[in-house]
């Protein structure tokens, strides 16, 4: 198989790491933010994915598993911190969970 | 006689042709497991089942009244009712998603399809070679994978009808289906520990598992996974259940507490998807279980299809040795089918807190630990 | 109002109850004022007493005295009086108080006496009660459940009498259920002084028959339907129509006369089927005429208006009145007012307010007829009386309009509004009523009705509520019995919208409402308000229209004062 | 044929991504992730990572995503009104968009030789295996016991201990 | 009230993971599969109805062909659901069961109300309407469910009467008193 | 009504014997059916318009009395007596004595027209019983032997009638 | 044993050879003598000759004449009417039959004097219908009596004006009942009253006071008036003065009326000796004292009890034969004098039958006024007629003693009773015959006479 050329790989990585970002920015509920955090995520494994691809290598492949294994932590971690916000607070919008800020 | 001139066709042909394949054969297959669902339940009841329709032509044909009697008609009458009765849409549901569900619970049933092989037949370079339609390395984890969408049509039906019971199917169905895919994966990996011996290319492929059963005479190879790991086997069997939503694991459906679970506002032809689509699942899943722990197509441990084929003198004509395969193959399958259904009368549905007690507490442990066990075994074995 | 005399009380003690009652009540009665019921067959309370059909029967006793010295003898076990019980039992209807007098009526001899009765009673009585058209009000029946044995010692053959004989134009006879109480004969011997019933034959084959070649054909034959404790007389009209206890009992008074009996209607499900009278101690007894009790057919009658039409054309009711009151805007002035003695004083009263409104002149129509003397008056209108209370006129009305007549001759009237009577049969002629706009309101179609311009269909008696003034200025209340007709409207509202029409300000239709206007601008009625009237109706006081000449005779309880001196 | 279904894949995982971060609707968003690493998957088959791809599926759609819709569900958290974006929101924007323009016409500009596409990598199970074990066999001890931390958090997290309440 | 602690059993290891007893049950449902089938086959087959069965409510007619029912209206008034609804009216003189008088003109029973009480029945005093053993009601339309008098007797017919009382007094009413 | 003078004499004297006149209604009753042998139909109105009363209050006394008949009898009304005395003695026989002799049945007029038979209650002879009232004639202890010859006797006064009245037809012819 | 010797007051002339019941043959015996004498006392006088005689009431149930003429409402201003009782229809009774038959002018004067004594209006003979040659010789000797001046305007001379006539009944035995005779009388069915008001001494015939007594009664009258009330008295017992007249009939030698001091002649004596016993081969079986209604005897039971003689209380223990014929006696016993008529029944006779018999009598003599009489006598007339020619079921005696029982006691006149009284007796004292009737049906021999 033969994939258009690493460029594009990389543009379509950068591109969804970049919607990934503005979505950890602009949205105010936390689990939208989560999963733009997962977005940002995956933008990178498939820009080393490439990598690997055009290096001739598995390292790039390796380095990915690291990554998913890492991020499925970090979701569950997230997503039991979330609901123990949600306990407590009733609500998963980051602007009103501002106790410390006011 | 050979399958080459069809893998001569050029792909835009096949890949259509496949999956046109996987249709019709799915779906009649799906209908008849309904068909079989109710004639088994009724046979354990005590009851003869459906038995009565017909249509006023076929009525002439002599003979036709024993398939009437076995409810063969039934059949078509369910499913001309499904295709043709009105197809409600209720008012408070969303609606995109609401007719989204039961499109995507039919895309992973019928796309696992791809890479289970059915049977085996010995092609014209004299190699046993699977009958699959998409012969990948990563056989099983695709199934895996592919399956593990499924959940998602449950979640949407259930979301998208906008109504409590499916809701609350939904959620049930979504956390149970993520709690026993664990299980479930641990399960395979001592078998996948044992064919994928030190030196090998290592593989997932379900071709290469069978393989590992198909010795001839008494052998080690020719004893069925089934047998050397049944706790795996147990493991597996029961993980399934809750995979397919079979009782007694319908935590998404149970008619008991939430009506109709998932798909209680849903009616009709989606209705009936739903149901094709887990009827799909069971049949491969039965089928996954049957090649990993239950010799595939081989008809006894021990006798390997190539050998039956050579008996029979169908070794050389691939088509009859393929079908013969398929034939043993689908048996086993229906036989498994058919401990599905007796299962789901026999036992009384878990209670949820139950089901994610087995889950997590008894099936998720006795996984690990039999993985460390058959990891150390065959560790030593193979020392 | 006369004081009424007081009578001599005499104490009696009715199952250990003490109780004062008028010298001369029988048993029966004093028990029931001490609300003991003495079950009995023969006797009614306005008949003659002949004691024999033996249910009443009750121990009684007298407080001893030695017959020497008259002393009271004492019982030293109580410390009262010594009560000598009469061994035998006595029957309760033909035993009046005296003063001591002890009655039991719970004792297990009375019990034994009862349930004898009873079943002699029962042994030649058809137990048809499925058919029998008295199920449900049988005194038979009653008394069964209390004294009856629940089943029969009786196996030889029941007596054949004659079946459904027809006794009259309107009462059949069932002479195998006749318990020969003779309560019917007694009734048409005593009231309706129609002597033509009586038994024939002897002991248990007695019948009960009327003279062969007579019929009970009198106007009050149906009273012996009434009394009849079983179901041997039943009304013909009534007969195998409807279960009584289906049906629902409305109080209402009788329109045929200014009598104003006291009449019950019977309807199930919006349908008269029969009514009956009331007891009413100072009007009619227990009795009505059978001529009253036909009047329900009127509510079903195949000539009912019931569409609103103006100028022959079917209208609505706003645009009726709407059409009405231009009627009137053009002939102002030059308007009268029929009203109606078969209104209510309601009606009348905004019968009156409407032609105050019209500044129109207002009379009546009088239907005389011939008095019998018993509860047939012969003023027909059931509420004369009433329009003159109300002041919706101040003299007699007469038979015949020849005033009114003459005003339309001259031109000086040139709309008449006719509250459901009919023009022609008081006297105008076709041609006058072709000259003259007509705002007909009524129930029936009439040549009135024909001609009228505007045609409003209104309620009968038995679909409204409402009061009537009877001849002893007696105001009594009846009640809607059934809904009314579609099409039809009720008399009040029309009047009321009418009225409104033309600028005046009325009460809203509503009876209360009405009755809290004509309390305050009617002296007479100051005190009455529609709910509290009494079922017996009250007494107004009739010194301002005492010299008038009412056209009554002599009927049951009532005596014209007037025309008695006018005769003298 | 390769570049026209990579070009597909692109096209959809993007407008997938961009469905996550602009859909109202939480569960979309969500449902929208999930088609977005449909298309990563498929871009990594197409990058000869079959295995990462299906394990890319198994792991995030079948399993995180789930989990995503599964805790929106349970908490019932629907996308709150969506507030005009604030001054930080519109500077951050306009920093994004400028540094993703910049890097895509530098990528884009720079069309320099293509490199020697070089065969692909050993497909089989066996290669990557062999790398974690051996080369990588520390990284691996670290995830497993981060993974083992994050199970024991996430556990602590959401269970309810007695006498613990104050560290929720 | 006492409270009598029951101590159980402790359960065994193999009890505890449940396969026996799911293998139990296996094993029952297996014998069932194979059992005879316990179904009647309906339309084929019909069901022996037994005695006392409350059917569809009926009319019956006595053994000389008189109709028993003399509309007293006593079901009329029982029937808790109000699905009976009779319009009495009078036999004539010349009818052969003229001694009884009284017949229904319309008697009309709605079987979308009917409950199949029974109370009809029990109330009846001319023993004139049962319960049978017809238990299929169907129709088209709803006018199709009331069962108007001709159907009811159609669907009733002739009960074997013993005590024929309407005959004895017709026969008393012949034969006259016997002074 | 077809009442003889004498009889409508005697009605008007004995009207005189009370001071009430409806009294009078045993007496009238009695008189009419001496004299017609029986009360027809208008009976009830003649004596109620003679009495000044409603003729149902006459025919209510007619039936309760079970000697006035309102259909006409055979010549010779035969009465005997049924209660207990006469019976004891043969009552019964000496009735189906009578009834065997004129071939009829009691309560009923003999085919021939020449008597009526009728059980009646007691007869106030019960010392002579069984006795039996022929018109106005008691005749005592009327065995069954007596029976014959009584009935002989009017049978032979019947023969006798008969042959009169055939003589007197054929004179007349 | 000689029979008891007979003391005829009443039927002195009875059977008389010679003595006609004309006017010239009475008054050669010294007829009307005592009305001369009566109407020149003052009529007070008379009355309480009456009161002082003890005199009972001949028709039935024994009432003390003096009291019942006591009672008359004289203060009204109403006249005072007078019947006389001819309606004798009680079975077994045919006393008065003789005396209007052979003695009318006997009654008559009886019924002149008693009328004097009471200022009486008008009087009356209520006659049986069945008697029309009795009415016939009433009414030929009133018109020689009015000839004669003895009945009708100034009596003897007096200014004492009053007139007889004769009414005759037609076959009601309730014209017996005082207040349905005075009905039957006023032109009406015969319906006795209820009492009260309607007690015949104060509203009586047309609403006024009337006396109302027996033939027999009047006649003792008349001799009570000529001897005295005092010797009156020393005739028979005392509280039982006078003669009596027992009409005997049934299954005796020598049936028929004899007359004897009240209490002086047992039933026995009476039986046995006057009438010659049982007819031959046969014996007694039950005998009736008192008309039809009477309680029945059975012989052989046993009557024990005390009773009165003079002050003191004996104990006595009399069987049928001991039982002194007199009110007082027959009372005690459980049943009654009656009007004499003593009707005997031997050993063939079926007792189901006889009330059968006597049933038949009184459903068909039933005014049908008031329910307990009327329903009652038929039904039970109805269950012995069953019993005699259909089924007899075992349960017929207790249910006939049951029907029975729910009448007496409850009726307007004393019919109830009377109806009653026989079905009471007869089971109670041939219970066993009633019981076992169906059984002894089958294998009876054919009676010697039929009864129903």
């Amino acid at each position: 198989m033969i994939p258009a050329s690493l460029n594009a790989c990389l543009v379509l990585s950068a591109v969804l790491f970049a919607i990934g970002f503005l979505g950890v920015l602009v949205r105010r509920n936390t689990l939208i933010i989560y999963m733009c955090l997962e977005l940002m995520l995956v933008a990178s494994t498939l820009a080393l994915v490439a990598f690997s691809r055009y290096n001739g290598t598995l390292d790039g492949n390796v380095f990915v598993f690291f990554i998913l294994t890492v991020a499925a932590a970090e979701v569950a971690v997230g997503l039991a911190i979330i609901v123990a916000l949600f306990r407590k607070r009733q609500t998963v919008q980051v602007e009103l969970l501002n106790q410390l800020k006011d | 006689m050979d399958f080459s001139f069809y893998f001569n066709f050029p792909l835009w042909v096949r890949l259509p042709l496949q999956g046109l394949a996987v249709i019709l054969v799915l779906f009649p297959l799906a209908a008849a497991c309904s068909m079989a669902e109710r004639k088994i339940s009724a046979w354990m009841q005590n009851r003869p089942g459906p038995n009565r329709t017909i249509a006023p032509i076929i009525a002439w044909i002599p003979g036709m009244g024993i398939l009437q009697r076995l409810g063969i008609f039934q059949l078509a009458a369910d499913g001309g009712k499904f295709t043709f009765k009105e197809d409600p849409v209720p008012g408070h549901v969303n609606k995109f998603y609401f007719i989204l569900a039961p499109i995507i619970a039919m895309i992973p049933a019928l796309t696992t399809v791809a890479v289970v092989p059915f049977g085996a037949y010995i092609s014209s370079a004299g190699q046993l070679t699977p009958v699959i339609l998409a012969d990948v390395d990563v056989g099983l984890l695709a199934v895996f994978a592919v399956s593990s969408l499924g959940v998602y049509s449950v979640i949407l039906a259930g979301w998208a009808s906008n109504s409590k019971y499916p809701f609350l199917g939904s959620v049930r169905a979504s956390a149970q289906l993520i709690s026993y895919e664990l299980s479930m994966t641990l399960s395979v990996l001592p078998v996948f520990l044992w064919i994928n011996t030190p030196g090998s290319h290592g593989t997932l492929n379900l071709f290469d598992v069978v393989a590992m059963q198909s010795g001839v005479g008494l052998r080690w190879d020719s004893v069925w996974f089934g047998f050397t790991m049944p706790v795996s086997a147990f493991i597996f069997l029961v993980a399934l259940f809750a995979e397919t939503n079979r009782q007694p694991f319908d935590m998404p459906e149970s008619e008991a507490d939430l009506v109709g679970g998932f798909h209680t506002e849903y009616g009709a032809f989606k209705w009936s998807l739903f149901f094709v689509a887990e009827y799909c699942h069971m049949i491969v899943g039965s089928g996954v279980f049957v090649l990993l722990f239950l010799g595939g197509w081989n008809p006894l441990p021990g006798l390997p299809l190539h050998l039956l084929a050579g008996w029979l003198h169908l070794a050389g004509t691939p088509l009859l040795m393929g079908a013969l395969g398929i034939a043993i193959f689908l048996g086993k399958v229906a036989a498994f089918i058919f401990f599905f259904m007796w299962v789901r009368w026999t036992l009384p549905r878990f209670r949820y807190d139950q089901v994610m007690n087995i889950g997590w507490k008894k099936l998720l442990p006795l996984a690990i630990a039999n993985l460390i066990f058959y990891a150390l075994a065959i560790a030593l074995i193979q020392k | 109002m006369i004081a009424p005399t007081k009578p001599d009380l005499v104490t009696v003690n009715i199952d250990g109850k003490e109780i004062a009652v008028p010298k001369g009540t029988n048993v029966i009665e004093a028990a029931r004022l001490v609300g003991v019921d003495v079950p009995h067959y023969c006797y009614h309370p306005k008949l003659t007493v002949v004691g024999n059909c033996r249910m009443c029967l009750v121990e009684m006793g007298m407080p001893a005295v030695d017959p020497a010295t008259k002393a009271p003898v004492m019982d030293p076990a109580t410390g009262k009086q010594k009560i000598n019980w009469i061994p035998r039992p006595q029957i309760g209807c033909g035993t009046t108080a005296s003063p001591g007098l002890h009655i039991r009526t719970q004792t297990p001899q009375i019990k034994d006496c009862r349930e004898g009765v009873m079943e002699f009673l029962l042994i030649n009585h058809p137990l048809d009660c499925p058919i029998c058209d008295q199920a449900g009000e049988c005194k038979l029946q009653e008394q069964a459940t209390g004294y009856g044995r629940g089943y029969s010692r009786f196996i030889e053959q029941k007596n054949v009498k004659p079946k459904r004989t027809q006794l009259g134009p309107r009462v059949t006879l069932d002479d195998e259920r006749c318990i020969l109480c003779s309560r019917c004969i007694r009734f048409s011997k005593e009231v309706a002084k129609d002597d033509v019933l009586g038994f024939i034959d002897r002991g248990s084959h007695s019948t009960l028959t009327c003279y062969p070649g007579k019929q009970l054909a009198n106007n009050y034959s149906l009273n012996t339907v009434d009394i009849c404790p079983v179901g041997a007389l039943t009304s013909t009209d009534f007969r195998f129509k409807m279960r009584v206890w289906f049906l629902k009992q409305t109080n209402s008074i009788d329109t045929e006369s200014s009598v104003g009996a006291n009449t019950v209607v019977w309807s199930r499900e919006g349908q008269i089927y029969r009514i009956t009278p009331r007891q009413n101690d100072e009007v009619n007894d227990t009795w009505m005429a059978d001529s009253g009790r036909e009047l329900y057919k009127q509510v079903r009658a195949a000539d009912r208006l019931t569409v609103i039409k103006v100028g022959n054309l079917d209208s609505t009711l706003d645009m009726a009145v709407k059409a009405a009151g231009e009627i009137f805007k053009a002939s102002a002035g030059a308007i009268a007012v029929v009203g109606s003695g078969r209104n209510s004083v309601e009606e009348q009263f905004l019968t009156k307010k409407l032609a105050e409104a019209l500044k129109a002149s207002t009379q009546l129509v009088s239907r005389a007829g011939t008095g019998d003397k018993i509860l047939v008056s012969a003023d027909r209108n059931p509420n004369t009386r009433g329009a003159l209370v109300t002041g919706l006129i101040s003299a007699l009305p007469t038979q015949q309009l020849t005033g009114l007549a003459a005003a339309i001759d001259a031109g000086q009237i040139k709309t008449v509004v006719s509250i459901g009577e009919d023009l022609t049969a008081a006297g105008l002629t076709a041609a006058q009523l072709a000259k003259i706009s007509i705002v007909y309101l009524g129930t029936h179609v009439n040549a009135t009705s024909t001609a009228a311009k505007v045609v409003l269909p209104t309620y009968t008696v038995f679909e409204k509520s409402g009061t009537f003034v009877n001849q002893q200025f007696r105001i009594q209340k009846f009640a809607k019995a059934v809904p009314a007709p579609a099409g039809a409207t009720d008399d009040l509202v029309i009047l009321a919208k009418l009225a409104t029409a033309t600028g005046a300000t009325v009460p809203t239709a509503d009876l209360a409402a009405v009755w809290k206007t004509i309390a305050a601008e009617i002296p007479a009625l100051g005190t009455i308000s529609f709910n509290n009237l009494p079922d017996t109706g009250l007494l107004l006081d009739q010194t301002p229209w005492a010299t008038l000449p009412f056209v009554e005779g002599e009927t049951l309880h009532f005596k014209p004062a007037a025309s008695a001196e006018t005769r003298s | 044929m390769d570049n026209l279904l990579f070009n597909l894949f692109a096209v959809f995982t993007v407008a997938c991504a961009l469905g996550v971060v602009f859909n109202r609707n939480t569960v979309a968003a969500a449902l929208c992730l999930l088609l977005c690493l449909v298309g990563v998957a498929g871009l990594f088959a197409l990058l000869d990572a079959t295995l990462l791809a299906f394990v890319l599926v198994f792991v995030y759609a079948g399993a995180v995503v789930a989990l995503f819709l599964f805790i929106i569900m349970l908490l019932d958290a629907q996308g709150g009104t969506r507030r005009p974006f604030g001054r930080m929101a519109i500077a951050a924007g306009v920093l994004a968009a400028g540094l993703l323009a910049t890097g895509v016409i530098l990528l884009a500009g720079a069309t320099g030789p293509a490199a020697p596409l070089p065969a692909s990598p050993d497909n089989t199970l066996a290669a990557p295996a062999q790398l974690l074990f051996t080369q990588y066999l520390l990284p691996l001890q670290v995830v497993g016991f981060l993974l083992l931390i994050a199970m024991l958090g996430v556990i602590v997290l959401s269970k309810r201990f007695e006498g613990l309440e104050d560290i929720k | 009230m006492a409270v009598i602690p029951v101590s159980r059993q402790p359960l065994t290891l193999l009890e505890r993971t449940y396969l026996p007893q799911i293998a139990g049950g296996l094993k029952t449902t297996l014998k069932h599969f194979f059992s005879p089938k316990d179904t009647m086959e309906y339309p084929e087959e019909r069901p022996a109805i037994p005695a006392g069965y409350r059917g569809v409510p009926t009319l019956v007619f006595d053994p000389h062909g008189r109709e028993k029912c003399v509309s007293c209206q006593l079901c009329e008034f029982v029937c808790p659901p109000k699905a009976i609804r009779i319009t009495p009216g009078a036999i004539t003189p010349d009818d052969p069961a003229a001694h009884v008088e009284k017949r229904p003109q319309e008697f009309e029973i709605d079987m979308l109300r009917c409950i199949y009480c029974g109370l009809c029945q029990e109330v009846c005093p001319e023993e004139a309407i049962f319960l049978q053993t017809q238990y299929s009601t169907t129709g088209h339309t709803r006018a199709d469910f009331v069962n108007n008098k001709q159907k009811l007797y159609e669907l009733g017919g002739t009960l074997p009467d013993a005590h024929f009382k309407w005959d004895k007094k017709k026969a008393a009413e012949e034969g006259g008193n016997a002074h | 009504m077809n009442l003889q003078p004498a009889t409508l004499q005697k009605i008007d004297e004995v009207i005189t014997h009370y001071p009430v006149k409806r009294s009078a209604t045993l007496p009238l009753l009695h008189l009419i059916q001496e004299d017609i042998g029986y009360l027809p139909e208008r009976t009830e109105e003649w004596v109620a318009a003679k009495l000044s009363l409603e003729p149902i209050n006459v025919y209510e006394v007619i039936t309760f009395y079970p000697m006035f008949r309102r259909k006409p009898i055979g010549r010779r009304h035969i009465k005997v007596c049924r209660t207990l005395s006469c019976a004891l003695v043969g009552g019964y026989k000496t009735c189906a004595q009578f009834e065997q002799e004129f071939n009829t049945h009691r309560g009923e007029v003999s085919p021939d027209g020449e008597v009526t038979i009728d059980f009646v209650e007691c007869l106030a002879s019960c010392g002579t019983a069984p006795v039996v009232l022929i018109d106005d004639d008691l005749h005592e202890k009327v065995d069954c032997a007596k029976a014959k010859a009584l009935s002989a006797k009017i049978k032979a006064e019947a023969g006798a009638r008969k042959q009169e009245s055939g003589i007197q037809n054929q004179t007349q012819h | 044993m000689p029979a008891p010797q007979q003391r005829r007051i009443i039927f002195a002339h009875i059977d008389e050879p010679g003595y006609t019941n004309d006017l010239p043959c009475y008054l050669k015996h010294g007829g009307y003598e005592v009305l001369k004498k009566a109407v020149t006392r003052p009529p007070q006088e008379l009355i309480d000759e009456v009161k002082k005689s003890g005199l009972r009431g001949r028709g039935g149930a024994g009432f003390p004449c003096g009291v019942k003429w006591g009672l008359v409402d004289r203060k009204s201003g109403k006249p005072i009417y007078l019947i006389v009782n001819a309606d004798e229809s009680e079975p077994g009774t045919f006393k008065d039959r003789y005396i209007m038959h052979q003695d009318p002018h006997q009654l008559i004067e009886g019924t002149m004097i008693s009328c004097f004594a009471n200022n009486v209006k008008q009087a009356y003979i209520y006659i049986r219908g069945e008697m029309p040659h009795g009415a016939r010789i009433l009414e030929q000797a009133l018109a020689e009596a009015r000839a004669a001046g003895f009945v009708g305007q100034n009596i003897c001379g007096t200014n004492y004006s009053c007139d007889i006539f004769v009414h005759r009944g037609a076959g009601a035995y309730i014209c017996g009942e005082e207040t349905g005779l005075i009905e039957s009388l006023e032109g009406k069915r015969a319906n006795p009253r209820i009492k009260p008001p309607y007690f015949p001494a104060v509203l009586g015939l047309y609403q006024c006071p009337t006396i109302v007594n027996n033939v027999e009664t009047l006649c003792h009258v008349k001799y009570i008036v000529e001897h005295g009330g005092d010797a009156f008295t020393k005739i028979g017992t005392p509280n039982n003065t006078g003669t009596r007249i027992f009409c005997v009939s049934g299954h005796v030698q020598r049936p028929g009326y004899y007359e004897f001091e009240a209490g002086k002649i047992t039933m026995g004596e009476l039986l046995n000796e006057v009438c010659g016993g049982p007819l031959p081969g046969r014996k007694f079986k039950a005998v009736i004292p008192g008309g039809s209604s009477a309680k029945i005897m059975r012989f052989g039971e046993r009557y024990k009890g005390k009773r009165k003689v003079g002050a003191d209380m004996v104990d006595y223990d009399w069987g049928v034969e001991d039982v002194p014929m007199d009110f007082d006696s027959l009372g005690m016993i459980g049943t009654m004098g009656g009007s004499g008529g003593v009707i005997v029944m031997d050993d063939t006779v079926n007792m189901v039958e006889a009330l059968a018999n006597i049933n038949a009598f009184y459903s068909h003599e039933s005014c049908g006024q008031c329910t307990p009489c009327r329903e009652g006598s038929l039904w039970m007339k109805k269950i012995t007629t069953r019993m005699v020619h259909g089924e007899a079921r075992t349960e017929d005696a207790a249910l006939l003693k049951s029907v029975a029982d729910q009448i007496p006691g409850r009726t307007i006149c004393a019919f109830g009773e009377a109806c009653s009284w026989p079905t009471q007796s007869f089971i109670a004292k041939f219970g066993d015959e009633f019981k076992g009737y169906a059984e002894a049906k089958k294998t009876a021999q054919p009676a010697a006479h039929e009864l129903v």
